[in-house]
């Protein structure tokens, strides 16, 4: 396991682009992915067309792109359960939570109860959200 | 204060890289310490040795490698990144079969760990996009 | 007719609305990539779609749709669906395209 | 207290509208690149600046607005002006920054 | 003079980009005066934020990139001299005629008398001019 | 039909090169004449023969190296932008002092007026960008 000579910090990943349009969702991810071997404490935050990141369904074989949205399931496996979706984002683009892929990590602390890992949050929450941080990389 | 730089966007086709090297320089002149500075996503395109911009133009790659010689600072290029987009230095290269390379003096090409020990260690990270 | 093109979500970029303001009756509209948004049902911008829809035909393209995760029975009622073969379909049957970047 | 940088022009993109929904009081946003547009006197987005500057301090960087035609009387009542030093500044001052691009 | 085979189609670039923050609306204008030498029957339109790009006072020297708005000017010298200006992208961002550059063209059959090259148009206006272009060149 | 395509960004980083191949693609499936397909800002980025994209991924430029070849396509990437951003052919190079170059297969590199002769000559042209 790679570390940050035992420094832990809050870092915020910001996700607010559609996927395929462009490869900053993609990107992203793999900075997420990359960084869980670091051992920090990781929140991801999609905020406006960034939900669109984690909608269910995805199948990208008729534009000839690898679909990506598969690895989201993955982020459980890597201890990053934090994953906080702006509400107004959600409902301005006509979705809800069951229109999202159902995330969920193992809970150690709870027998390894499945838990969701994806949290509704209102505009005063994840501004609160994001004062806690350390580190915000904005994709 | 050590700070830190991530780069997302390529040269000339958005400012992103000319506002991260206004800011840098003028870190840099007020005396912070430049931790490191990332190039991500298309960022990688920065570190080509191979661009001939017009005469009255700036050049944005030479202008990022005169900065590192004069500062020292730790130019890294994401390696994932830069193999999508077509940037290799001698050892990238050789790996995968290329019959040339185009990195830019003062630039190195490394994994994306590096931009989060820059997160890690410097005490603020600045992100310039589009 | 104008084919015009609109590859920007609605959401995050006005290049839907500045389309919609200058595209004239009997226009052609297509959304595809980041703008096939814009054709999804019960979004805040349905309503300007379906006036839109009284001078205009919308077409999506569905293989971008399908890609972000919508279905055909997704769509807002009256906008049609083409694949890349539609789309050049589209682009030989008008008289010019215009892309809305 | 965090600071805000914003890139893209209010006219084009969500992303000034969304940095001021998330800004806490106390927050600081700093407008540059095509960001600077939403600090100029007598634009549709003039009321929303206004109100912001309620909680939040703005500041445009000056080279930006100035390369884009524009001057210091030209900005909205209350918006300070920085230059690359006083980016740096605005940057070491806070606790961290977020970029909206 | 190059040409295009004695054929003369209408072009018409439509610019919706500000200057400066992205190169598309430099670029653009490589396009046009390369395009002039075609002799093709030219038009260039600006809207939303591709109005900026004719903003008078442009000054670069603060952030090192060339100052490319004295090359409108010139556009006048290689006969291009239909400008199409969006008045509701104008008024939306509080400006007139005033506060762009004062671009002009001597119409040589008008004993070279020195006309204004860009005209104010509204929707129905602009809508009606695309509509009889030949090749949209969108930036 | 003869059809025109411009290509505004680079591979990868947005969809425009993806769906500029797909419709070209299509196009020429129906049988259709692709008179070019010209490569202006950023685009010129998809003639890099440097890339090396993950396995599991599409390989943009190669496709665009093979439709040309399956079906004579005229490739154009525009020389003022591929100076700027770094993309040479042997010639360019040469006059241009660079030790190396980059171009793929089946791309040539050549002047804007190309684009305008794209608009002229073709039916229809249709813009790919971001």
């Amino acid at each position: 396991m790679e570390e940050g000579g035992g420094v832990t910090k809050k870092f915020l990943y910001v996700n607010r682009k559609a996927p395929y349009g462009s490869i900053y969702a993609l990107e992203s991810l793999e900075v997420v992915l990359i960084g869980a071997a670091f051992e920090q404490d990781v929140s991801l935050a999609f905020i406006d067309d960034g939900v669109y990141q984690l909608k269910k369904n995805q199948s990208t074989d008729g534009i000839g792109m690898k679909n990506f949205s598969p690895t989201y399931n993955a982020l459980g496996d890597y201890d990053i359960n934090k994953i906080y979706v702006d509400k107004d984002s959600l409902e301005q683009r006509g979705l809800s939570l069951d229109d999202l892929m159902n995330l969920t990590y193992e809970d150690e602390n709870d027998n390894y109860a499945e838990k969701p890992s994806i949290s509704l949050v209102n505009s005063e929450e994840l501004a609160a959200l994001m004062e806690q941080q350390d580190v915000v990389l904005s994709f | 204060m050590k700070l830190g730089i991530m780069v997302s966007e390529g040269p000339y086709q958005h400012q992103a890289s000319d506002s991260a090297y206004n800011f840098t320089k003028a870190a840099l002149e007020k005396g912070h310490e430049i931790f490191r500075v990332f190039f991500y996503h298309d960022g990688v395109n920065n570190a080509t040795r191979l661009t001939v911009p017009p005469q009255d133009d700036r050049n944005i790659v030479n202008r990022w490698s005169e900065l590192a010689k004069q500062y020292d600072l730790d130019l890294v290029v994401c390696i994932a990144a830069a193999q999508r987009r077509g940037l290799l230095d001698e050892n990238e290269a050789k790996r995968n079969g290329k019959d040339a390379n185009n990195i830019a003096e003062g630039f190195r090409i490394s994994g994306l760990g590096q931009l989060i020990e820059a997160g890690i260690q410097s005490e603020r990270l600045v992100v310039f996009g589009d | 007719m104008t084919l015009h093109i609109v590859n920007k979500s609605p959401f995050e970029t006005n290049s839907l609305e500045t389309c919609l303001r200058l595209a004239r009756s009997g226009h052609c509209v297509l959304l595809f990539e980041d703008g096939v948004y814009g054709a999804s049902k019960g979004t805040r911008f349905e309503a300007l779609l379906t006036e839109a829809m009284q001078n205009c035909k919308i077409h999506v393209l569905l293989p971008d749709f399908e890609a972000r995760g919508m279905k055909a029975d997704n769509l807002i009622a009256g906008i049609e669906t083409v694949d890349y073969l539609g789309f050049v379909d589209l682009v030989t049957a008008s008289e010019r395209v215009q892309s809305w970047l």
